[in-house]
């Protein structure tokens, strides 16, 4: 990914939106736009639709949690399948109301992913279609994912200290 | 003059159109896995089909929060099990391309030989089961066959059949033996035979033909929208792979051609598959001629278990050693995604690690789940034989479903 | 040579007539006696790939599928006069023939009518 | 112990089975063992890896249809063996149960793989840490996934328990307070 590639599609980010960029970065090969939380949407449809980058193939969109800033950070991947070029824009959303505009209206795969990622961190898609569990039992309340849930299954009573020996 | 309507008239009153929900549930023998449909249906007719899958979920992304980088291997190939040595070299080179350490030629083009195998034993399980769905079962069971004899190959090379946690994070645990070789010089003598045989079986057959022409298509825009990746969306007419998009492990040493469709029907999965299978054998010879000299695994002491005797009499190793069996190697921090084509399609690992000896965030791409997404739309307005059809087309694995 | 009973041809038939019956009867009565029984309420729903099932199953359904399946049981009824027919067709000579053609030809009108008719259409 | 009649007549020590059961050439029980033990019709409860592994078992080269057991039945109701391979989500618990308790009796329950019998490698919150949570299991098969010789092992494990079954097991108040255990009607 060449330098001026990554200079053409910041140009055409910064173009209209201003203010929106707070940071790019290349991490591995893959250049990394960090964002502000408002404008996502506006922002990945611009990118869709503009002649110069025409990003139209999402190959990825999933959240992270990072306890310690205790912030939710999204990740959405683009890949342009013509020339090739793939860019991941990254928000980071307060724990407290993990809010987001939905991506369906663009993109159809979006669909599933906003599902598993609500399933998992528990981050609220506006205007979602039907915005419910997908992979988990429906009366689940917790968000599993996140990191201060435990991994084993607590009804467990077999695993316990006396099994380990301490 | 107003027309006197007759009597019967009063009783038949239009009601409202009924329709009758069937439940192509968890436990049906046709849906070869376990992933639910509501269908409401008009006669056989689908008028509207609500999926929900999760049935094993199994929660890979929070388990590999908790165990250190090379013990992730045996979750990975327990996603796509029918080409469980594709998850595996697609996490160790994730892993790898973090470390920045560089694979020797030797491993890559013995990657290269273990992932074309293990998509020959995807290819030659969904098109089996295709021809199952249409009735010709006799296909399935000479096409299981040849898939034990790649089974024995894995087993040479690490013990394991299915669930096969290959290599190591740097290339191989121990050199291939030559009954490894010699297993796979029988088996791509043997193969091609069987799968003329298949062919012929299937190909111009006028019955497997009017089925699967025309059910269960999707366009190019459409299969694009939803994220379609691998052989549904080289059947609809997109010719995006990923061994050629973003070669890794060598493969632009390769020639091969990637077979495209034209209306991303049920036929022309069946055929990219079949092209696939024979393009796959060819790549095999090829890295068998070019194979290069040179070690079987890359430096990377701290992820390669060393040999005994340099355990036994020095220090390092031993320390090494200490440290693999603990789980105490530590990574450095970094963000990488790596993707590897896999039997369905892009397989993606997203890798966020915070230097600690576990990973902060694995999320795996998984392409059954993304693409699952567009079976009720393919199957609106077609027949329940078609639905089902066109499910095992799309060769949906539970386990890479629901991670 | 004393009178061989013109019924007695029929025997053979009555005893594989009996055996047939008294298999059916066996297997019944030995399964009902030997089989351990536990009719429980949840044993008697029907089965739909373990979700409990949804809607119901008795609505009005499209009459192509009831039109298929008896004018089914009509031309099957004509081809078991076939049979017979079949069997001894030398001894039958020509007016045999000439009464099937007959047979056949009036069953063909209404194979006709029902094909105007479009009874048979499937793709509505 | 010799038994002696009123009149002091020996009697000598009785053949095996010639009272209750026994006194034919062989008991009913056996013949019915017998002739279920070779005649099992497996529900094959297939839903992860091991359900691939049980379609090598069915494949000509380690044929499970040797065993009498070629005929599949996906219904629950002519079902003898509940053959459950892979993970058990808890979200599937229920639809398991479903199926165990539609199954007509005499019914037996073979856990495939590490996964069914107790979770296996996945210790994790959404998996069900083997199936004798919610249904009576009569024999377990370790492996993940069990190798095909391993899974026709334990057909052959099931084989003897159905031989050697008496007919009123299934009556007994013993089978009755299992079912209990689980809450099964």
């Amino acid at each position: 990914m060449e330098l001026e590639d990554q200079e053409k599609i910041i140009e055409t980010i910064q173009a209209k939106f201003e203010g929106e960029i707070l940071r790019t970065e290349m991490l591995y090969d893959f250049l990394t736009i960090t964002l502000k939380q408002e404008k996502i949407i506006e922002v990945i449809t611009h990118l869709y639709h503009h002649p110069d980058t025409k990003f139209q193939y999402l190959t990825t969109l999933f959240a992270v949690h990072y306890p310690d800033q205790n912030q939710i950070g999204m990740v959405y991947q683009l890949h342009n399948l013509v020339t090739n070029l793939r860019i991941r824009l990254k928000i980071y959303l307060p724990i407290e109301n993990p809010t987001v505009p939905t991506l369906t209206g663009l993109f159809a795969a979006a669909n599933w992913m906003e599902r598993e990622t609500y399933d998992f961190f528990g981050v609220l898609f506006e205007g979602h279609p039907n915005l419910k569990r997908i992979l988990n039992v429906e009366d689940m309340i917790i968000f599993p994912l996140r990191k201060e849930y435990p991994l084993e299954d607590q009804v467990r009573e077999d695993k316990n200290d006396l099994m380990f020996g301490r | 003059m107003e027309v006197k309507q007759p009597a019967t008239d009063q009783f038949y009153q239009p009601r409202e159109k009924q329709y009758t929900y069937l439940n192509l549930g968890p436990t049906h023998p046709a849906t070869h896995g376990i992933f639910q449909n509501v269908l409401k249906m008009d006669g056989e007719i689908i008028v509207e089909a609500t999926p929900t899958i999760g049935y094993i979920h199994r929660a890979f992304e929070k388990l590999a929060e908790r165990r250190p980088f090379y013990q992730i291997t045996p979750i990975t190939d327990r996603m796509n099990y029918c080409s469980a040595p594709i998850n595996n070299f697609g996490w160790h080179m994730t892993v790898e391309k973090l470390l920045g350490v560089e694979i020797p030629k030797r491993v890559q083009y013995l990657r290269v030989i273990i992932m074309e195998l293990a998509r020959i034993t995807d290819h030659l399980v969904c098109n089996a089961v295709i021809g199952v769905d249409t009735g010709a079962l006799t296909g399935f069971v000479y096409m299981f066959q040849q898939r034990e004899l790649v089974y024995e190959i894995y087993e040479e090379i690490c013990g394991a059949r299915l669930t096969s946690n290959i290599g190591r994070i740097g290339g191989f645990e121990r050199e291939w033996s030559p009954k490894t070789w010699e297993k796979i010089h029988r088996f791509l003598k043997e193969f091609p035979l069987v799968l003329k045989e298949f062919e012929d079986l299937l190909n111009r057959n006028r019955i497997f033909m009017d089925r699967t022409i025309g059910c269960g298509g999707i366009t190019a825009e459409r299969a694009l929208n939803y994220s379609f990746s691998g052989v549904n969306l080289r059947a609809a007419g997109v010719d995006y792979d990923v061994r050629v998009a973003k070669p890794y492990s060598s493969y632009e040493d390769f020639e091969f051609v990637i077979p495209v469709g034209k209306n991303g029907d049920v036929y022309d999965r069946f055929m990219v598959r079949q092209e696939e299978m024979w393009q796959s054998l060819s790549i095999i010879r090829q890295a068998i001629e070019k194979m290069p000299e040179g070690p079987f695994h890359a430096k990377v002491p701290d992820f390669y278990l060393p040999p005994k005797e340099e355990v036994y009499n020095n220090m390092e190793a031993l320390i090494y050693h200490f440290k693999i069996v603990m789980g105490e190697t530590d990574i450095p921090k970094g963000e990488v995604y790596h993707c590897v084509e896999g039997g369905n399609g892009e397989l993606g690992f997203y890798l966020i690690s915070d230097g600690g000896r576990t990973p902060f965030r694995l999320h795996m791409r998984r392409p059954c789940f993304i693409y699952y997404q567009a079976y009720p739309e393919m199957i609106k307005g077609s027949m329940l034989s078609d639905a089902i059809l066109t499910m095992s087309s799309m060769n949906v694995i539970a386990g890479e479903l629901d991670a | 040579m004393e009178e061989i009973n013109p019924l007695n041809q029929y025997i053979p038939i009555g005893l594989m007539f009996i055996v047939a019956v008294g298999f059916v009867a066996t297997t019944m009565l030995v399964t009902h006696l030997l089989g351990p029984k536990r009719n429980t309420q949840i044993k008697l729903q029907a089965f739909e790939s373990g979700i409990p099932s949804i809607g119901n199953a008795r609505i009005p359904f499209n009459i192509k599928y009831f039109l298929i399946a008896i004018l089914f049981v009509l031309f099957d009824v004509e081809v078991i006069f076939m049979y017979p027919w079949a069997v001894n067709f030398e001894e039958l000579g020509t007016t045999g023939f000439i009464e099937m053609v007959l047979f056949i030809s009036t069953l063909l009108i209404g194979y006709f009518y029902i094909k105007k008719k479009g009874a048979l259409t499937w793709e509505d | 112990m010799e038994a002696t009649t009123a009149s002091g007549i020996k009697l000598g020590t009785k053949p095996e089975g010639v009272e209750g059961p026994g006194f034919f050439a062989t008991s009913l029980e056996k013949v019915v063992g017998m002739a279920r033990k070779n005649s099992i019709w497996p529900l094959p409860f297939a839903t992860s890896c091991c359900g691939i592994e049980f379609m090598a078992t069915m494949g000509a080269h380690y044929d499970l249809a040797r065993f009498g057991s070629e005929r599949l039945s996906f219904s629950p109701r002519q079902a003898d063996l509940l053959m459950v391979m892979g993970t058990i989500a808890k979200k599937m618990g229920p639809v398991l149960r479903q199926v165990y308790e539609q199954m007509a009796e005499p019914r037996w329950v073979l856990s495939v793989g590490a996964c069914a019998s107790s979770g296996g490698i996945f210790d994790t919150y959404s998996v069900l840490q083997g199936i004798d949570r919610i249904i009576p299991v009569d024999v377990y098969v370790p492996g993940c996934p069990p190798r095909p010789e391993q899974i026709i092992d334990g057909v052959m494990k099931i084989q003897k328990l159905v031989e050697t079954e008496s007919l009123r097991r299934r009556d007994s108040d013993e089978y009755k307070a299992l079912l209990n255990k689980y809450g099964i009607a």
